[in-house]
């Protein structure tokens, strides 16, 4: 059998580990002959794994712009990430992808001034827009970043975000943490309140990823200072197997996560059911 | 072309085929009930309308070894362990489960297409057999299937003294071909009586009337809100029954085992009704039985046919309505859920 | 299951020992220098009582010919009692090991004191030989796990 | 008897004493009846039914029941109230949240044996002095009701109430059943004889873990056989080994808390004896350690929680005669 199936993995070597917040590492992944393992777009996902321990969905937060390896943010909370963890450079891991849909950074997005929402790791899939849209600066309008985390050490990517995103002219970054806290002088408080209080302007498109209950309270907040559902995009992550939409788990309604997501413009997800 | 076997050569085939094929075939076992064996010399075909597993086990087997794994150090080598598959032919599928091969190719065929499926698919012959008794849990006329022409590569069509065959594609001609010398003619206005007969007892059959209509992608929300689900899944008990012996049921799960000398993954199927078939380490999206009760009816009956103009993820093969072990199915959740 | 020079048998054994007595007394076989089988592989374990009906059978699942379970003589448990309900289970499982038509003398259970050193080396002599006479298993094993 | 339940039912709906009925609702067609709970006299007299088909025990919904408020009013065939005591007896039910009415036990039918005999396209079902009427779209078929009961009361081993609040019918006695037979039958075949046999039965199994589901002994919050954790995680038997595990284990934990229900073989796809390993303990249990029924009474101690000095030892199964 000479034909490729996607349930069979390549193979990836992780070649640096960062400790970003007390729960999140971001790895570096390339393929054992040097390079990316496969191109992707931003947004999509892809499913690592190392035999014996599981497999699952992570979503891939460096640019397709970066052209030497691939990274991936992943907060431990289970066995699989646990494992991801615990190990040092040099293991080797198996992938495959890319699964899904990416944000339409070449269509729909293209020469828009853009709003980025994030919460706590929800930052992982926004990244890889993020510096996407930095890399190709030209095609896009005003970038207004709003991120929140519990607290100043919770905020994943804080060196990038200081020291690059900060920097870059036409990007407004704006941070916030849950509670106040000891060396913080910027906003504290709820990601979806912030929005609210920056009162951005409504002509821009908004990307959101973070918890459920952020996601949802961001929305209303979006309604209320004029911004249509169609203005709106997120990213969805459910439990999933194959990434290729067979295996029959990752459905909201008729859709699956895995194959017709994971992004979803606010519109076509308030058209499926309430299960999620 | 209308071929025709004798009653009395039917071992004869059996042996023909078996010689140059592996060939399975529907036979009664002590306890009553029928399944698909691999056939040996003197097994006797069985008159059952329908076997307990159904057919799907020959494309979608419940557990597959997909890849292995070496693992040493830091180190992974990855084995592909596909073998091409053997010819193989199954006789005397149902046209409910023929019907389901359409169902099961819509997902595992579509791209990325599903290898380990379709080295299957590619290499099994199905005969079908039409009916001529249905039960009163029948009601695939409901899915717009017609039991007394069902598809396959070929249709074998009972007709009391022997069986009539039919070619429907190329691998059916050439499987008939092979045969040929144990063939006669058949007579094309006997099996026009015989299909009419069965047409009779089907229009009789407790379940015809069955309505579709309230059904379908376009009702979505409607059906999912339903305040109906509390009270028909409150008593189901969360076993996979329904789901493994359905021959639509496709969902699976993929697992690693540890051999001691290297990890094997392998797929096995899953059921929806299972708790932690969504279960994440953050949670889970389906806390009850009853939302776990509803993905599998919307799933037949809203969600597929919402990806597929319209078809339905149900054959109306019956089986859920005999081996439910609190019979709740699916037609008494399309009775409660129509609207009138 | 292992094959030796001559292309013999070689019956895998699991042996689960109690910490407090069995453990010991294997110990002890070894300092007076008596011989047991080198394919007795020991599983220290803090009670007998801790052996679970799973432990015995993944055991078999992983290549053992062969699973005897030491324990503490009946009155001597260092928890009291735990070996008086290890005999409750293993009476009934080795029962049912039976009904299902797995070779009875595959599994076992001794009660062997840290004292009884030769005892150790008796038993397991005396094990490894019977189930050297079965010859590998091949009613309650995995496939997936054979070697190759 | 279906009216007397009915009747009885309404009145105790009607003066408080209950706000729910736990029964049987009438099926699509005269054999396939759920169990149901229901709340309104209305409901009761359109849809509740107790018949020879209604045979799934319905102790192990009333776990789920009784944490909501409210008391339910449960109908008890005899064997049903064994497991409902057991489920007492392990803080499970909430006895007092519970109004048991005992009613009448089996023998209760099986469709399956009655498809077995080639009957098919059934309409309807008549009891006539124990000869089924079968009314089918092929004619009428007749069949002796004995032949058509199922296999959890082929070997009834009690028709008395252990439990009640109150009784509809006469309560009866505890029977000298022949439930060992079978069991019996096998330890006398060879050891490759009894092999074969559980390898062509269990070899059937789908893994549809209808019979660990339907048990009103299993009643852990997590099975072991879906915990991650475990280690024995699986949803399908990938191997004979598998199998033969998922059987064994599945036995053994309700060994001494099994009540020999028999719905682990009525709900099985495959018709796979299970309850005969169920009864092996059981047998075993009487044997060795002193005869005990799980669920007769809420008092004593299970026969693998307590333990006497001078048990048998492990090596009694070794000494057996017979290979």
């Amino acid at each position: 059998m000479n034909t490729n199936d996607t349930l069979i993995p390549l193979l990836g070597i992780v070649t640096d580990i960062r400790q970003d917040t007390p729960d999140v590492k971001t790895f570096r992944v390339v393929a054992p002959e040097g390079g990316k393992v496969f191109e992707h777009m931003p947004g999509q996902c892809a499913m690592l794994s190392i035999p014996g321990v599981g497999e699952a969905m992570f979503s891939i937060t460096s640019s397709p712009t970066n052209t030497e390896f691939m990274e991936f943010s992943i907060k431990k909370c289970g066995c699989l990430t646990n494992w991801l963890h615990q190990m040092d450079v040099g293991q080797m891991i198996t992938i495959r992808g890319p699964y899904g849909n990416a944000f339409p950074v070449e269509t729909e997005l293209k020469g828009k001034n853009l709003l980025f929402v994030a919460g706590g790791i929800g930052l992982a899939p926004l990244r890889s827009v993020i510096n996407y849209v930095r890399d190709n600066r030209s095609n896009y309008g005003n970038v207004r970043i709003v991120y929140g985390s519990r607290s100043k050490n919770d905020l994943v990517d804080y060196q990038e975000i200081i020291d690059e995103w900060m920097k870059d002219e036409g990007i407004e970054v704006n941070l916030t943490i849950d509670n106040p806290q000891e060396g913080w002088d910027g906003h504290v408080g709820f990601v979806p309140d912030y929005v609210k209080e920056l009162n951005p302007s409504t002509d821009s498109t908004v990307l959101v990823c973070g918890p459920p209950v952020m996601i949802k309270f961001t929305l209303a907040g979006l309604k209320e200072l004029g911004f249509e559902e169609t203005q709106v995009y997120t990213t969805m992550e459910l439990r999933m197997k194959c990434g290729v939409g067979k295996c029959g788990r990752c459905n909201i309604g008729d859709k699956y996560v895995c194959k017709d997501g994971p992004v979803f413009r606010y519109d076509e997800l308030s058209e499926l059911p309430d299960e999620y | 072309m209308l071929r025709k076997i004798t009653a009395a050569k039917l071992d004869q085939l059996f042996e023909a085929i078996s010689g140059k094929q592996t060939l399975y075939i529907p036979t009664d076992r002590e306890d009553g009930a029928a399944e698909f064996r691999k056939y040996e010399s003197g097994m006797k075909l069985s008159n059952a309308l329908n076997t307990v597993r159904s057919a799907k086990d020959f494309f979608f087997p419940q557990t597959e070894n997909l890849v292995a794994f070496k693992m040493e150090g830091k180190k992974i080598e990855v084995k592909d362990i596909r073998k091409e598959c053997e010819d193989f032919v199954i006789f005397g599928v149902r046209a409910c489960d023929a019907r389901s091969f359409d169902i099961l190719d819509k997902v595992y065929l579509v791209d990325p297409v599903d290898s380990f499926y379709k080295n299957r698919r590619d290499h099994g012959t199905v005969v079908t057999m039409a009916c001529t008794r249905p039960a009163e849990t029948c009601f695939c006329t409901a899915f717009g299937i017609n039991p007394t022409m069902p598809g396959g590569d070929v249709t074998a069509f009972p007709v009391g003294d022997g069986f009539f065959f039919m070619a429907n594609t190329e691998k059916g001609e050439k499987f008939l071909a092979d045969i040929d010398d144990l063939l006669e003619d058949g007579d094309l206005s006997r099996l026009a009586d015989v299909q009419e007969n069965t047409r009779n007892i089907l229009k009789k059959l407790p379940l015809a009337n069955l309505s579709t209509d309230s059904f379908g992608g376009d009702k979505l929300n409607e059906l999912f809100n339903s305040d109906k689900w509390a009270g028909l899944s409150e008593s189901c008990i969360g076993c996979g029954t329904c789901t493994f012996v359905c021959p639509t049921c496709q969902c699976y799960d993929i697992k690693d085992f540890n051999t001691g000398d290297g990890i094997v993954r392998f797929r096995c199927w899953d059921s929806c009704m299972y708790s932690d078939f969504t279960q994440m380490a953050h949670g889970n999206p389906r806390v009850s039985q009853l939302e776990r009760f509803r993905q599998r009816f919307m799933h037949k009956l809203v969600y597929i046919p919402a990806n597929n103009n319209g078809e339905f993820g149900c054959v109306g093969c019956g089986r859920c309505l005999q081996k439910c072990p609190i019979s709740m199915n699916i037609v008494k959740v399309m009775k409660a859920l129509e609207v009138k | 299951m292992q094959v030796n020079n001559n292309n013999e048998f070689q019956p895998l054994i699991v042996a689960f020992c109690c910490n407090w007595c069995s453990y010991a007394g294997a110990d002890l076989s070894g300092t007076n220098r008596l011989n047991y089988p080198t394919n007795v592989k020991i599983i220290r374990v803090p009670c007998s009582c801790r052996v679970n009906p799973m432990f015995i059978l993944r055991a078999f699942q992983r290549g053992a010919d062969g699973v005897i379970l030491c324990g503490c003589h009946p009155g001597d448990c260092h928890y009291t009692s735990g070996n008086y309900f290890t005999r409750r289970r293993m009476t009934l499982l080795f029962s049912m090991l039976d009904f299902l038509g797995i070779e009875r003398d595959r599994t076992r259970v001794e009660w062997v004191s840290a004292a009884e050193g030769a005892k150790f080396a008796a038993t397991m002599n005396e094990f490894t030989e019977a189930v050297r006479k079965l010859g590998p298993n091949r009613r309650l094993e995995d496939l997936r796990c054979r070697k190759q | 008897m279906q009216e007397a339940m009915i009747k009885r039912a309404k009145e105790l709906l009607a003066d408080g004493t209950v706000d729910r009925v736990m029964g049987w609702k009438k099926g699509e067609f005269s054999y396939d009846h759920t169990p149901a709970v229901f709340t309104s006299a209305q409901e009761l007299d359109e849809n509740f039914v107790c018949d020879d088909f209604t045979s799934a025990n319905l102790s192990k919904y009333l776990v789920k029941e009784t944490v909501r408020d409210g008391k339910i009013l449960a109908f008890l065939k005899p064997c049903d109230t064994y497991s409902f005591n057991q489920l007492v007896k392990e803080y499970r039910i909430d006895r007092e949240k519970v109004y048991v009415i005992g009613i009448p036990g089996g023998p209760k039918l099986d469709i399956e044996k009655i498809r077995a005999k080639g009957i098919t396209g059934i309409l309807n079902i008549r009891n006539e002095n124990y000869t089924l009427k079968i009314e089918t779209i092929y004619g009428v078929s007749e069949m002796p009701f004995y032949e058509a009961i199922g296999v959890k009361c082929e070997s009834c081993k009690s028709k008395k109430h252990v439990v009640y609040d109150e009784l509809i019918g006469e309560d009866g006695e505890v029977l000298d059943s022949n439930r060992f037979d079978m069991v019996e039958k096998l330890e006398n075949m060879t050891s490759q004889e009894r092999y074969d046999f559980w390898r062509s039965e269990l070899s059937k199994c789908i893994r549809c873990n209808a019979c660990r589901t339907v048990c009103p002994a299993c009643t852990c919050e997590k099975c072991v056989f879906e915990n991650p954790d475990s280690g024995i995680e699986n949803k399908a038997a990938a191997d004979s080994f598998e199998e033969n595990m998922f059987h064994i284990i599945r036995a053994f934990h309700v060994a001494g808390r099994c009540t020999d229900c028999g719905e682990c073989s009525r709900v099985c796809p495959e018709n796979i004896p299970l309850h005969l390993l169920n009864r092996k303990f059981i047998k075993d249990i009487n044997s060795l350690y002193g005869t005990y029924q799980a669920g007769e009474n809420t008092t004593d101690k299970a026969p693998l929680n307590e333990y006497k000095m001078d048990d048998c030892e492990a090596s009694i199964v070794h000494e057996r005669g017979a290979e």
